[in-house]
């Protein structure tokens, strides 16, 4: 192997790995700290991306993209607390509330994909690149929006990891997360925490789709095939633990990338589906992962 | 009880009966071809809450059982030349193999990963599919498989009046087979793995047995629903996949009521006519989909046994959930 | 009714899980610079109070004041930030958090925000082990480890009034009498306490006034100088049959 | 419409609406015309073309005062995302109309099944959908598909025409390339793969060598990376991508671009697609496509722009392939119901739209009795050559219609 | 009276060990159980009374060494299931019933699936368990989750003999009672030991155990700390300072 190609296959694994250790960090967050699956997650970044385009293309409002971005954060934030509110809220107390949020989440999916197809169309859209050109990183030679994603995913991620780390309500969630009984005996109002996190993990979702929605095109459903990936990222990981997801975001990127460049795109997908099934054989709570919850 | 189960085997009876003039009465093929549509999907709904509702399995590939029996009827019938009946049979087997399969993992995971991994395992029968495309026509799918002849009759140009009696004989078939499976002991025995896990490797239930079969027997039904779904319309095509025909099927149990089989049967039927009249509707086409996902929340949250218990109120189902 | 010389002060409470009670109309007081001894067999009802005092669990009826205040409306965060602090039974607290971030963590209240430095050199000098042990996660703990840092979450949050849920469960004598000394330095500051314990000596030699309990009443209560021998004790666990 | 539909659900709005049937018979009698089309999903927007190329002709003839004593009328039925049992639907919604003699499409399926459909009940179907798909249907036994005619002609050209042009502009000087290697990408779809494997062949028989010739999975594709470095390595003169979703075309020339080899560039279909340059911009000049059944927009067939001017006017935006294609269906009914005179008379309108023999946008539409699809040819329905060049889609081949010279792409000076 | 020193053991549990990482929650612990005893363990919370119940039976984990016997043959290796099967019937703490099953069908699940009964004589013999704990004919036909504590209790030890075990493993089976409920519980576990099944009772309300133990061990911190007849077991220094710690006091 030439170091050309070692090159292009680690570059390649960085895109992708950034892209899924994004998406899965906010699948993970919610998982951790609600006990819920949010699979409606694909569909709040499609929204994100969908809000940053009518805000800036000319098609839309024209504004500068940079507002386009911060309005549509915004936006994705009001989005998530309606969800947790009218979906999720209700139903805490029950013991079916994997299963019942699951079903739920589901819905919000339809519910979102068909909404945006009726606002925004089925035609194919794209976000203007927050950064034009090319650059070469390591002898390959891609986008400087990639670029971007390469090097803004691990600071968006560390920036989450400081935060969950060192600030007093990022604490607060972790705490929820770990033992929601303990944090009320130490003044965590745990249900504003669950809005909190379901918000941060929306935005977190519009930031993506933002993201890659200046790379890829946006269609209602684009948000789809990264969810899936999530998905199986978040097992990998392990539920529960937000460095093994990021770790498995990029351990999955680069495996994929290798796997397109010797077995070919084609395979890929079914061999990262079937290694996920034999994982999961072995070590029923994930690669990184503790305790099932 | 003999007042209620009189009462009961009364309005079963008329069921059927009405069951049966529907062709007799109505002559739309439009109207008849729903109700055969919505007929397959009740046999999906339905057996899917064997092992959804009864069991508790969170199986999320039971549409992708319904893909292997469309998929492996067309191409028994088409390639291998195998009667067009048997070829529904076989695939009802296929399903039942492919759940084996899934079983393989499922019985050792709890909760979410079954769900993720059931998931995952739709995702990759889909890929499967689409990479035999010299066997399964890939994305374009496969078409003119042949269809089904009883005794020489042909349902071909009959205005759909044969297929319909053959899906609701299926219908009917599959749903007291459905109901006789909860009945049984085995069917006892999934409702108290459902239940409480622990207690019943206590009382002797093997775990891993039972999931293995209930997946099996959902499956089955499943595939069957895919055979026939693959004569009738004769042609098998990777969309039965989609992500949307999960949904659809999904609210179908949720809305009918988990764990009652009638349920799951009674919302397909409305559902599916209901989503096929709003389709008409100017302005709504795209958004019925949108309807559809907020009676589902609306369902959840009003009716958490779903729609079925405004109907029965005896004691059975999801009931019973306890206040803890 | 309301007396302002009491700290805590609960009125024929009922509470419990499921379908059932657990507390059968509890009723007890703590002063305002009081120390209290709860005691009883388990299955009783003591862990089941403070659950509802702090609001973990809803009580179905009765009335709990904190300070002359009643709790009835109040949240559970509400309850922590007015300083009535639960350190619970056995706690797991967070396992994946280091013992220094969980301190931290702990003073999240405004109150006990402003006072989280004087607080954590208090709480590191109780329990000097904490210290050395302050990058280690909570799950890697031994037991009387988690215990302290248990009890040195309850002070972080700026306590008004402490109540520890069986703070010496499972401990080794040794360990026990280290708590001990650490719970004496922190009632001797005058926050009062409602201590639940097991080790009938060790809540004699903590407190000023000590409550029995069975089928979640109070069956006795017993003022200091008040004699509790250990048949009587026996025979509250055992029935007739320890001194038969 | 929608008031008649809706009658099927309630016996009291049945009989008004026969009433009212009744009573239009006595002024005028009704042809509808029933269009499959998918109005939801992701296709949602090629689906309103079709209906909205319909509409337009039928505006334009109940204008005139109808065809033979008939008016026309639109009835969609929404073949969403063309699986099976829903396209099924569609079809029995509109079949259960008395007054839909006619069906017509663009496409309605991935597989054309419900071609079946409409032979079965005699029903006049006119696609324009995928030719192969078509064929391999009513190819074997053409006599039980009378009402069937497809006027996307036979896909061979696809395979047959890309080495004369190359070899054609080679030797004009237009085109100057340092081998005679060809790198070849597909999706797994039967149209591209059959497209490639046939491009593969006639150009070894040419004598060129073939690099590669990679099957990619169908579907969104984001990555070409792999292909491209392949690409780099071999340096062929000439890359085709036989893939045909513009999505997946925008993200191959981007990832092209990134680093260019001397090489002409081919995308199968996607460059036609309106959306293909609003993604590209000027990405997309020097990029060479081709087009069996579009719209032949040329000085020397008017039609074309005749019936473009007027869907733009109409509705505000240039159509892509399927708005000028069931305008043109439309108007071959019409013509078939003129010479027939009776809307239910379908093997007579079948028969009589099989005979056609005119000009449409495409070209000279005439259908080949073997397949019922068009025919195809330069004096037919040509294939069509474009490269584009500043956001504009310019034909040089053939070279009759042609409207631009073919120029080097700016990647290879 | 005391049958121990007569009968060959039905029940043994040899040198068994349970760890989690360092902890070890059952540290060497050997004991014997007498066909037709009932057997009481008591230790103060976090002894590991419920811990040796779960690697008894092997759920949800079996032992990390050591040996389970019933009636002299090793059933430490096999799979949960088979354990019920083998004749070893346990009970929970929590949840010990399946809730939205009626009550009838919790018993009808043991005869079934423990016992290897089918049809009538499944019927039967839930019917005579249901009997024998005394729940009323009417509330047979109720979902379980909807019946009170005691009646739960009840169903909860029918549903277990209706398996026919050799012996049944009771968990703290007085949680959650009232007094009296207590006397009536006491009077069912003698009436059902008075058919013959053998009972190892884990109990916290002592005056239960101790009323219808004949034999009494008592675990600390995972150990063996007394084993022996009741009434000296609860004098022994020890078991006094396990619960209520070492020294004299007063206030």
């Amino acid at each position: 192997m030439t170091m050309d190609m070692v090159s292009a296959i680690l570059v390649s694994g960085l895109v992708l790995g950034s892209v899924y250790a994004l998406m899965a960090s906010g699948l993970s967050l919610v998982w951790t700290t609600l006990g819920i699956f949010n699979f409606a997650h694909g569909s709040l970044m499609a929204l994100g991306a969908y809000f940053a385009w009518t805000m800036s293309d000319a098609a839309g409002l024209n504004l500068w993209l940079g507002a386009g971005v911060a309005v549509a954060v915004a936006g994705m934030v009001g989005v998530g607390i309606l969800i947790e509110r009218t979906v999720i809220r209700p139903f805490y107390d029950d013991k079916d509330i994997l299963l019942i949020t699951v079903m739920t989440t589901l819905a919000v999916m339809i519910f979102l994909e068909k909404g945006i197809q009726l606002l925004w169309g089925a035609r194919l859209k794209q976000l203007e690149p927050l950064a034009p050109g090319r650059v070469n990183l390591l002898g390959t030679t891609i986008s400087a929006q990639e670029t971007l994603i390469v090097v803004l995913a691990p600071l968006l991620l560390g920036g989450l990891w400081v935060f969950l780390r060192y600030s007093n309500i990022g604490r607060g969630i972790r705490a929820v997360g770990q033992n929601p009984a303990a944090a009320k005996l130490i003044g965590v109002d745990v249900s504003k925490l669950f809005i909190l996190t379901f918000a941060l993990s929306a935005a977190l979702a519009g930031l993506t789709g933002i993201l890659l929605g200046s790379v890829r095109f946006i269609t209602p459903t684009f948000g789809a095939e990264p969810l899936v990936k999530a998905l199986i990222i978040v097992i990998f990981g392990g539920l529960g633990s937000l460095s093994g997801t990021i770790a498995a975001a990029y351990i999955i990127g680069v495996v994929e990338a290798v796997l397109i460049f010797f077995v070919g795109i084609y395979w890929a997908p079914s061999m990262l589906f079937a290694l996920l099934i034999a994982v999961l054989m072995l070590r029923p709570q994930g690669l990184f992962g503790k305790s099932v919850r | 009880m003999p007042a209620s189960f009189n009462l009961k085997t009364l309005a079963i009876a008329a069921v059927l009966i009405l069951g049966l003039l529907v062709p007799v009465v109505i002559e739309d093929t439009y109207i008849r071809h729903l109700f055969i549509i919505a007929f397959i999907y009740a046999i999906v709904a339905a057996s899917w809450d064997l092992s959804l509702g009864y069991a508790g399995v969170f199986n999320f590939g039971h549409v992708a059982f319904f893909g292997v029996g469309v998929y492996t009827t067309a191409l028994c019938a088409k390639l291998l030349g195998i009667d067009p009946w048997i070829a529904m049979l076989l695939g009802g087997a296929a399903a039942s193999a492919a759940a084996a399969i899934v079983a393989l993992p499922v019985v050792r995971l709890q909760g979410i990963y079954v769900v993720l991994v059931t998931f995952a395992f739709s995702q990759l029968v889909l890929q499967f599919v689409i990479s035999q495309s010299q066997i399964t026509g890939g994305t374009q799918g496969l078409v003119r498989v042949p269809t089904i002849e009883l005794f020489g009759y042909n349902f071909l140009r009959d205005y759909k009046f044969g297929y319909y009696y053959v899906a609701f004989a299926l219908l009917v078939i599959s749903t007291l087979c459905l109901r006789y499976i909860t009945r049984t002991d085995f069917g006892l025995s999934i409702r108290a793995l459902r239940d409480n896990e622990d207690y019943s490797l206590a009382r002797g239930i093997p775990i891993g047995l039972q999931r293995l079969k209930v997946l099996m027997a959902s499956a089955f039904f499943a595939g069957i629903a895919g055979g026939f779904f693959a004569i009738y319309l004769r042609v098998a095509s990777p969309e039965v996949f989609n992500f949307s025909t999960m949904a659809l099927i999904l609210s179908m149990v949720l809305v009918g009521g988990t764990s009652s089989i009638y349920g799951p049967v009674i919302a397909a039927l409305v559902l599916t006519f209901i989503s096929e009249g709003l389709a008409n509707v100017n302005g709504l086409s795209e958004g019925r989909f949108m309807l559809v996902a907020v009676a589902m929340v609306l369902v959840l949250l009003f009716f958490p046994k779903g729609l079925i218990s405004i109907i029965d109120r005896w004691p059975r189902g999801r009931g019973a959930r306890r206040p803890d | 009714m309301t007396n302002p010389q009491r700290a805590l002060e609960i009125e024929n409470l009922y509470a419990g899980y499921d379908a059932f009670d657990v507390l059968n109309g509890m009723s007890l007081h703590v002063g305002a610079s009081e120390r209290v001894g709860l005691f009883g067999p388990n299955g009783h009802g003591k862990t089941t109070l403070l659950n509802a005092v702090s609001k973990l669990i809803r009580p179905r009826s009765g009335s709990v004041r904190f300070m002359g205040e009643n709790l009835e409306q109040r949240s559970p965060q509400d309850i922590v930030a007015m300083g009535l602090v639960h350190v619970s039974q056995a706690n797991r607290l967070f396992p994946d958090m280091e013992i220094m971030e969980t301190l931290e963590l702990a003073a999240y209240t405004p109150r006990a925000r402003k006072q989280r430095k004087a607080n954590l050199e208090h709480v590191l000098d109780l329990f000097p082990r904490l210290a050395e042990r302050r990058r280690q996660e909570a799950k890697t703990l031994s037991g009387g480890e988690r215990q302290m840092l248990s009890i040195g979450v309850g002070l972080m949050c700026a306590p008004r009034m402490l109540m520890l849920d069986e703070p010496t469960l499972g401990l080794s004598p040794k360990l026990k009498d280290e708590l001990a000394a650490a719970i004496g330095k922190i009632s001797a500051e005058g926050i009062p306490l409602l201590l639940i314990e097991q080790d009938i000596a060790f809540v004699l030699s903590l407190v000023d006034r000590m409550y029995l309990i069975d089928h979640g009443e109070i069956t006795r209560e017993v003022e200091r100088g008040g004699a509790v021998d250990h048949e009587e004790i026996m025979d509250m666990y055992f029935g007739g049959h320890a001194s038969s | 419409m929608n008031m008649r539909k809706m009658g099927k659900w309630g016996l009291a709005l049945l009989a008004a609406s026969a009433l009212s049937v009744a009573f239009a018979n006595a002024q005028e009698k009704v042809a509808k015309i029933g269009v499959l089309a998918p109005m939801t999903g992701g296709a949602a927007a090629d689906g309103n073309e079709m209906v909205n190329g319909a509409r337009l002709a039928v505006e334009e003839i109940n204008a005139a005062g109808g065809i033979a004593g008939y008016t026309f009328e639109v009835v969609v039925g929404d073949t969403q995302d063309q699986a099976a049992d829903t396209v099924t639907s569609a079809f029995e919604r509109l079949a259960g109309d008395r007054d839909i003699n006619v069906m017509m499409t663009g496409y309605a399926s991935g597989s054309n099944f419900e071609i079946e459909l409409m032979a079965e009940q005699e029903m006049p179907y006119i696609i324009s959908a995928n030719a192969a798909q078509t064929r391999d249907i009513i190819a074997p036994n053409p006599d039980d598909f009378p009402t069937v005619w497809s006027i996307s002609p036979s896909y061979d050209a696809y395979e047959t025409a890309m080495v004369p042009v190359i070899q054609q502009l080679l030797d004009g000087g237009a085109l100057e390339l340092p081998n005679k290697k060809v790198a070849l990408i597909s999706s797994d779809n039967p149209y591209s793969k059959t497209i490639m494997e046939g491009l593969q062949k006639n150009f070894e028989d040419a004598g060129w060598e073939v690099t590669s010739a990679d099957l990619l999975p169908f579907g969104e594709i984001n990555d070409w990376r792999a292909f491209l470095a392949g690409v780099r390595q071999a340096a062929p003169s000439v890359i085709i991508n036989t893939d045909y979703l513009p999505g997946n075309a925008a993200t191959f020339m981007t990832q092209f671009l990134e680093q260019p080899t001397k090489s002409l560039v081919f995308i199968q279909y996607a460059p036609s697609v309106p959306e293909f340059l609003e993604l590209t911009k000027d990405r997309a000049t020097g990029v060479v496509y081709n087009m069996l059944g579009g719209v032949l927009d040329t000085p020397q067939n008017p039609r074309a722009a005749e019936v473009v001017e007027k869907y733009k006017a109409k509705y505000g935006s240039a159509p892509g392939v399927y708005g000028p294609a069931l305008y043109e269906q439309v108007y071959l009914y019409a013509d078939a119901l003129a010479k027939v005179g009776d809307s239910t008379d379908r093997l007579a309108i079948g028969k009589a739209i099989g005979e056609t023999e005119k000009q449409i946008a495409a070209g000279v539409l005439r259908f080949d009795p073997q397949t019922h699809l068009a025919v195809q040819g330069e004096d037919a329905i040509p294939i069509q050559f474009f490269q584009i060049w500043d956001g504009k889609r310019e034909l040089f081949y053939p070279a009759r219609y042609a409207t631009e010279e073919f120029q080097t792409p700016p990647w290879m000076k | 009276m005391d049958h121990s020193t007569h009968e060959a053991p039905l029940l043994e549990v040899r040198n068994i060990e349970r760890r989690f990482g360092a902890l070890v929650a059952v540290n060497d612990v050997s004991f014997a159980v007498p066909a037709g005893q009932v057997f009481g363990i008591a230790g103060p919370n976090g002894s590991g009374k419920s811990t040796l119940f779960n690697v008894m039976t092997g759920i949800p984990f079996g032992p990390s060494a050591g040996k389970v016997l019933l009636e002299g043959r090793e059933i430490q290796s096999l799979r949960a299931h088979e354990i019920s099967r083998a004749g070893i019937a346990r009970t929970f703490q929590k949840d010990a019933e399946f809730g939205t099953l009626s009550a009838f069908e919790n018993a009808y699940a043991g005869a079934v699936y423990c016992a290897g009964l089918s049809g009538a004589q499944a019927r039967e013999e839930a019917h005579k368990a249901l009997d024998d704990v005394g729940l009323s004919n009417d509330r047979r036909d109720k979902a379980a989750g909807d019946l009170t504590v005691f009646e739960r209790k009840q169903l909860m030890i029918a549903s277990a003999i209706a398996g026919r075990p050799r012996i049944l493993l009771l968990d703290e089976p007085a949680a959650g009672l009232t007094r009296p409920e207590v006397s009536d519980l006491a009077e069912l576990i003698r009436t059902v030991n008075g058919r013959g099944v053998t009972i190892l009772l884990i109990e916290h309300v002592l005056p239960l155990l101790l009323s219808v133990s004949q034999h009494l061990l008592i675990l600390n911190h995972g150990a063996v700390i007394a084993s022996g007849k009741p009434a000296e077991v609860v004098r022994d220094p020890q078991v006094v300072e396990a619960y209520l710690g070492k020294r004299e006091a007063a206030l």
